[in-house]
């Protein structure tokens, strides 16, 4: 762990700002990704605050230099808290035609245009589908434009390393890492450091990269470009580390798995943008924890519900179409009665939809998308280092109540990365399950006594004596769980199955608002939409404007305070990235006329956008 | 470990390792459980049950670590009468359960009882995918070639042209070889018995709890309310003795009343039936379970068109390939010893992290 | 067709009743459900208005003898036209003592019990659970008890007919029925003549059972049972038979298929209680009707799907389990615009739940249980007859606005059976199709320009030269229907697609609601619950109370003056076979505290139940 | 009816015989869509989409009667590069999608293309059960042992010990050999050609076509992003001569430069490779496509292991049996002819209506 970095960088002939939003759009084999990734680190490192937003192309990849084959990586980063990746950039890094092409009309009039020149001749532009170049016909005069021959520099950069043209050609990412660093004052240290890490097997690939880097923090120097300065924020004390969404929800299961003590065990199928939970977690064998890719959706969650049979914690991770696809299986847990957590990571629907783009659209199926009457509850993230905790939420749920539980996060949180305030291990809740041991019925176990206190059923596991039983998804006795075609045993099971989930409302934690006491609109969310819907109100706030905001974590059963809440404002705007979803929950269950804010469009809410919608609503 | 957690959580410990019931004491009373077993009069799944539960003793195993995984049909009540562990699932994805039951937990003994419609029809896709990967599961195929539980359709094994209550005008579909889907499938361990075989039944049953890994087992079962007789053929004291082909491994392939009939492989790789008497001994074709290559199971697997011809009985293929869940037993131990065990912190930690004081 | 019988059966010796419930019970293997399928065509026949409930045991068949083995069938019919089949027998048939433990807590104090006295011997009654014999420990004091030896009675009348025993034990039940239908004056000739042509290939068994239905008939005359008389009630002139929903269903489809000009494809899966409408459909192949079954309901979903595009009506058909399989290809249809009809019969819930007993439960997930935003139209039969409309105007609207349909039926409209007036054929709606011919964008063809009117897609099937094209999952550029990312894009066709369907609200009848002008409460229900709502709110104005009802037949979108409708009353109150699913939806979309009054056991509401609830309410 | 509508609606006719865009003068440009091709440069699917839109003028069929139906992966994105009727379904489903377009219409001709995760992972059960039912379709599966639309993660073709991103230690799942699978459910015509294979390719496609019935065809195919060189034994020039084992109908199997290795059955049924020039020609094995037992094929289809290996290429199995939409249209014909064309009125008349007046 590095301590945070010397200060030296933020020199003191640096132009002071609090904020920045840079965005590197380049070729998909460019390597962005990669090259946002590595400013974010060292931005990190240096302290500021800041939020991300990857912006992947269409699942295959386009042929190179075309626009849909454009990928782009945005971030924000302050010397203040904010709350999100931002929404037009001051900063454009276009490595390519396209990537001008499809990111110029997002920059702010006068802002900072960098290009690789050397990028900008006939075939690129063609490809790119313009008709003349750009960088020539004047078309870009609201900006400041840099033009950098990256990729010659680059080339000259890497001879001496003897690389081939397509490896040297891929250096030139660095070159341009290297410029960013050097006029926002980045420390170059923790990629160098990571650039000889990642390429230990091969060190002329590392020497090279290094080169490039420095090159381009050289070069950045001599051609004398504007140097900023943006401040390190001041975050709460506390061990600091960047962490992705679906990162997040992992390590969330896995520290679920020590503090129940029970073992992880996860059936999955691959689908974006949920994959990268299965990958993460089958790399922490040496947790215990047992990860399948599964033939399909159906067998994963199948496999969840065995394991939970066995004494394991299930877990089944998806996104809509998977989540369709496990309907049925998740009311055979809900009349099992096993804990299980399923994960849906929402993406663009209907159908196939817009597999790499975000949506808040699967909340509805969710809640009822299963034949029978089957609830279950549902946890949601706000941010993705909230997704630790929607995970771990999600585990004490379903071990401490026997039932299945739906996490229900997106693709922005699960690809967007902000600093994570380590949890401190001795700080997290003890969930530890206690297993049935002994007959609970004079000599004998009845699968479906339940518990008083929290009406859920006690878990017997195979391999404990004299605790056999069966268990099925045909209509059960209460008590015995003998198969039972008993009218009021089925109006009383029914009963039952809604009460325990009805009454987690009293475990979890009342629904908090903040905002101006007087206000009389209350703005409400869930999910990913926090930091938009958090900015917009602080901005209507520097306006003058009074205005509220909550948002619901638990969206089933909901906080139990809800309605008390709602009921204190004459407004509740609901801004969503469907068509009203959450409103129409609140809705039907508390009366209110609560106002949707809906937008499908596959992106985040802008915070401007927001601001201007609920500007007209306070 | 050898709890099968490779994360020694301990209360599975507590689990696993505490003394158990006990098996040296066992009957078959002890695996009867007190639920009234409700199937139709004179239904074979009866003699199957009582099989099951007569083996079971013998088998050496705890009855608290078999657990018996179903789907959905007049078969798959089957977990209900068996004092063990069950699930009774949802329509055809027993495999798929039962998977997560035999990874999650490598010390329990897993048996799968599905039926021609659960297991090949809606379940089609999971059981060719745990035959695949060699889960450690005994899955029990009750063939009864209709519907039962749905009141009388056909199922993919029933014979083209079958009139049922969905094809009034007779099945125009082909119909699956249970035995040729399962070699296909890569299986480890293909058995065919039936219903009314009082001995051999119960020695296929014990076969298939000694394998380790995906033991398959068809078992022709009569319907006697919506397809009653199908296995006339084969079931009748006269039909038996001349049909039944009963594979021995070692041993050359005969059948009929006095062993007057045989097996022959023609030079051209296409099997034939011929007369002893004529054809010789010496050129019948020699049943060798262990062999490697699962074409010479597969072919015997064609050498009926349906149970109303001269059909094998027996173990088609027994051979040794890596368990799925050992396998990842192993990941998960030579993880732990490499990496260490998981510690949270670290984990959480990870690579840059920075501290703000 | 016979026209109504002759009079002479209802003699002037006999008692008049205006109306009779009877439930004949039985074991499995004694034939109750046909002996009351037969006594109801003898009653439709006679002219009564009637309406049946089939008790099924649970799917698998007990053993012989015992309480789980039983199967009952209860028949309602009266003078006057009736909404329900009947809540409480005041007639039992008990063939066996099972019978009579299963049942006789229903039967009407003072009822009339008509057991067979032979079947009551030790065996009998140990395997019912009796540890004495009813018919002699007094416990049946209040009843009318008549015993008769059935069993030896039947025994005896066919012995001349040489049956095995097992056939002639069988004939019992005719015997039955001829007792019963002496009592109540039906005519023996509709039934002898269908015996004839059951067994026209074995007249030993023809003759045998018609001896044993008139010895049945002889033995009631001269044992001087009580005769009764409910004379024929005065139904609309017409043409009339009976049908169970299934069957409505079934013809209703093919009727759409007529009507439409477009060949039915069913892809289905067998699932109690639908398996009968695949029967059905099976049937009818002369009508161009093609059937598969499927291998599972996914497949199912999709051969529909597949045949929707090459043009023909794609249809499956299913229940919950199998509803919620399809949620991923119902999805896609929606993506699509393809015209197809799932049909869910709805039965008992959570997963596999109770398959043979009636539930209202999926109403949220055929509204809801898809991912993304995935709206399409329910329609919902209120009647077993009603299946036929709903089946055809289901038909109608996905044909005209080229989108899958729910129809939601459930287990008791399914099975149950009511007179039908049969439409004259020439009265059915033409929705005949039209197919795209010819380009529609010069020279090309765009497969998602939509029609102004209706907002739906042309039709374009293969085999039409020139309108080559391709459709699919992912979002589609509005017009072209090519691949897009473009975010307003994705808006504008998620506001489309639900903006088609919202559109159907003024192609469909507005909601009528009938009953006192000045009442203060609307009942307001939809589907199987229409007979028992009718009848309570019936009941409750004879007690002189003022009460309206409506009934919701479109689901989704509601009709347009749903709402004006709600707001005309102080109380709105929806009885349902749910935890009060419809009455979220109103909720949310109107914003009236709608009272739910909830029944999930497995059967319908009984009037007398539904009366007393409402009778609090008014 | 020829117009594959038993109940000849007009406008069936309208679509089906309305004079088509006539097939003499196509050419491989008609098929080509005016979609932008989008595969990572490099890719396989580029030399088999070629392949097919260079084949199908050849065909005879009108362009307005071809289907093209797929499921979700690159390989699925196909149908949209054909100029011709098309489906990109959902993620599996492509055969039951397609089964119902083949028999609803079976005037049309139905393609699938699939993957080996679409195909034989989440869509295995639709692809068992379509090939046992031999509906009409031509099924190509792009074999690339990866996920490849999803970023590469193992698939069920995958080498055992593969590491990916989901299986970082190493896949501990044994594979599906796709041509086992599709004899082993009871397909008619079975087939193996590869990306590379600029004359193969197209006679094995031509072949496919040309059979009416359940056509499947696995087709090696080079991802060269996520699992390049996947079949560098069989792709590169020096492997391919060595291990492409050309099937022929009639000839003995031979292969290698000079033809100097063959295929030989032995006693026991089970095949082996030997030098032509020790063996001898004459007890090399000669391929019988028209077996009606598969047991042949099945055999070949073990040959090898996996494609490091020498490989069969060519058409494993070709037989005749009944076709599943024929033989549905067979009962609508001949329910029409018994019964008469369905009347409503009749038919909602029913047995035993009474009038009311
Ligand atoms: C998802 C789903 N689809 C359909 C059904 C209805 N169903 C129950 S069992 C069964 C088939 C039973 O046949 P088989 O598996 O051969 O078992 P058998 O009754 O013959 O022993 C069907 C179609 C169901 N319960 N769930
Ligand atoms: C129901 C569902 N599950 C998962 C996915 C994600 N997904 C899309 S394609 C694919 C597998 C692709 O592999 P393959 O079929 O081999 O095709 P390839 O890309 O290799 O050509 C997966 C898992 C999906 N789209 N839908
Ligand atoms: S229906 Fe057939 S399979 Fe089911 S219990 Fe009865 S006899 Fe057995
Ligand atoms: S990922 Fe692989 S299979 Fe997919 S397009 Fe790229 S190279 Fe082809
Ligand atoms: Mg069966
Ligand atoms: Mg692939």
């Amino acid at each position: 762990m590095t301590s945070r970095a010397p200060a030296q960088y933020s020199g003191a002939d640096r132009k002071e700002l609090d904020r920045v939003v840079i965005r590197f759009a380049g070729d998909s084999g460019d390597g962005m990704q990669l090259t946002g990734d590595r400013f974010t680190s060292a931005t990190a490192l240096f302290g500021n605050d800041l939020a991300t937003l990857p912006d992947f192309p269409a699942e295959i990849r386009a042929p190179a230099g075309t626009v849909p084959g454009v990928s782009a990586f945005q971030i924000h980063f302050s010397d203040h808290d904010i709350l999100t990746p931002g929404d037009q950039p001051g900063v454009l890094v276009a490595m390519n035609p396209a990537a001008l092409k499809a990111h110029i009309a997002d920059l702010l009039l006068g802002g900072l245009l960098i290009v690789n020149r050397d990028s900008f001749e006939k075939r690129n532009l063609e490809k790119a589908g313009y008709s003349s170049n750009p960088l020539e016909d004047g078309s870009l005069s609201g900006y400041q434009v840099y033009e950098m021959p990256m990729t010659s520099m680059t080339l000259e950069t890497v001879k001496e390393h003897g690389l081939g043209k397509k490896e040297a050609d891929r250096s030139k990412n660095m070159f341009a890492l290297g410029v960013i660093s050097w006029m926002y004052g980045r420390p170059l240290e923790p990629t160098i450091e990571w650039l000889e890490r990642k390429f230990a097997k091969r060190p002329e690939l590392a020497a090279a990269n290094v080169a490039c880097l420095k090159a381009g923090h050289a070069f950045g120097e001599t051609a004398e470009l504007t140097a900023y300065e943006v401040k390190p924020a001041t975050l709460a004390p506390g061990t600091y580390r960047r962490v992705t969404g679906n990162q997040a929800l992992a390590y969330g299961l896995i520290a679920a798995s020590v503090q129940g003590k029970v073992p992880l065990f996860l059936g999955s199928y691959p689908i974006t943008p949920a994959s990268d939970i299965l990958h993460e977690l089958s790399r922490h064998k040496n947790f215990g924890v047992r990860t399948i890719q599964a033939e399909d959706e159906i067998a994963a969650a199948g496999m969840a519900i065995g394991a939970a049979f066995a004494g394991h914690l299930g877990v089944t991770t998806t996104s809509g179409p998977g989540l369709d696809l496990k309907s049925e299986s998740i009311g055979l847990a809900i009349a099992l009665e096993l804990p299980m957590i399923v994960v849906d990571i929402q993406r663009g629907g209907p159908s196939t939809g817009l597999p790499t783009k975000t949506e808040q659209s699967d909340l509805l199926h969710a809640m009822f998308g299963r034949h029978g009457e089957a609830p279950l509850p549902i946890v949601a993230p706000y941010s993705p280092p909230s997704c630790f905790w929607a995970a771990l939420e999600a585990a004490r749920i379903a071990l401490r109540y026997m039932t299945p539980v739906i996490v229900l996060s997106d693709g922005y949180l699960a690809n967007g990365a902000e600093p994570w305030r380590i949890p401190a291990v001795g700080k997290l809740p003890d969930i530890s399950v206690r297993f049935a041991t002994a007959p609970n019925v004079d000599g004998e176990f009845w699968p479906y006594l339940r518990d008083d206190a929290t009406l859920s059923r006690p878990w017997a596991i195979p391999g404990t004596p004299g605790l056999e039983h069966r268990v099925g998804g045909l209509e059960k006795a209460d008590g015995t769980g003998n198969i039972s075609y008993d009218p009021d045993n089925h109006q009383l099971m029914t009963k039952l199955r809604a009460a325990k989930v009805r009454a987690i409302e009293e475990d979890i934690e009342p629904l908090e608002w903040d905002g101006d006491s007087d206000a009389t609109v209350l703005v409400l969310g869930w999910g990913s939409t926090y930091g938009a819907i958090g900015a917009a109100c602080r901005r209507l706030r520097m306006r003058g404007k009074k205005i509220a905001r909550a948002h619901i974590k638990h969206l089933n059963p909901f906080p139990r305070n809800t309605g008390e809440v709602l009921a204190r404002f004459d407004k509740v705007v609901v801004p969503e990235m469907n068509t009203g979803q959450l409103a129409k929950l609140v809705r039907a269950d508390f009366l209110v006329d609560a106002i949707s804010i809906g937008n499908v469009k596959g992106v985040p809410f802008k915070a401007s956008e927001l601001e201007d919608e609920l500007l007209e609503l306070v | 470990m050898a709890d099968g957690n490779g994360n020694g959580f301990e209360h599975q410990d507590r689990g696993i390792t505490e003394a158990s019931s006990g098996v040296a004491t066992l009957t078959r009373k002890d695996f009867v459980s007190d639920q009234e077993v409700r199937w139709c009069p004179g239904c074979g799944d009866y003699a199957i049950l009582a099989a099951v539960q007569s083996v079971m003793p013998e088998l050496g195993v705890p009855r608290e670590k078999i657990v018996f995984v179903s789907g959905i049909g007049c078969s798959s009540r089957f977990p209900y009468y068996m004092n063990t562990y069950g699930i009774h699932g949802i329509h055809g994805r027993a495999p798929a359960i039962a998977t997560g039951v035999a990874t999650a937990r490598p010390d329990l003994q897993v048996w799968v009882v599905t039926g021609d419609g659960d297991g090949l029809s809606i379940g089609g896709n999971h059981l060719i995918h745990a035959l695949r990967r060699n889960v450690n599961l005994k899955i029990l195929l009750f063939n009864n070639q209709i519907y039962g539980l749905t009141k009388g359709q056909y199922s993919p094994t029933s014979e083209q042209g079958k009139v049922t209550k969905s094809t009034p005008f007779g099945s125009v579909d082909h119909p699956f070889n249970p035995i040729s889907v399962a070699l296909g499938a890569e299986a480890t361990f293909v058995a065919r018995t039936m219903d009314v075989e009082r001995k051999h039944l119960p020695q296929i049953l014990r076969r298939a709890a000694a394998h380790r890994g995906s033991a398959f087992v068809e078992i022709y079962q009569n319907c006697n309310i919506f397809n009653d007789g199908a296995f006339l053929a084969l079931a009748s004291k006269e039909g038996g003795t001349r049909n039944r082909i009963y594979l021995e491994h070692g041993k050359p392939i005969r059948f009929g009343p006095a062993g007057e009939k045989g097996v022959r492989m023609k030079s051209d790789g296409q099997l034939e039936i011929v007369d002893v008497s004529e054809a010789g001994e010496g050129t019948l074709l020699v049943h060798d379970e262990h062999r490697p290559d699962p074409s010479l199971a597969f072919a015997l697997s064609r050498l009926a068109e349906g149970p109303s011809q001269p059909t094998p009985f027996g173990v088609f293929r027994a051979v040794e390939r890596p368990v799925y869940g050992d396998a990842m037993e192993h990941q998960l131990r030579s993880a732990a010893d490499k990496q260490g065990h998981g510690e949270l912190a670290r984990l959480l930690a990870g690579g840059d992290a920075w501290t703000v004081d």
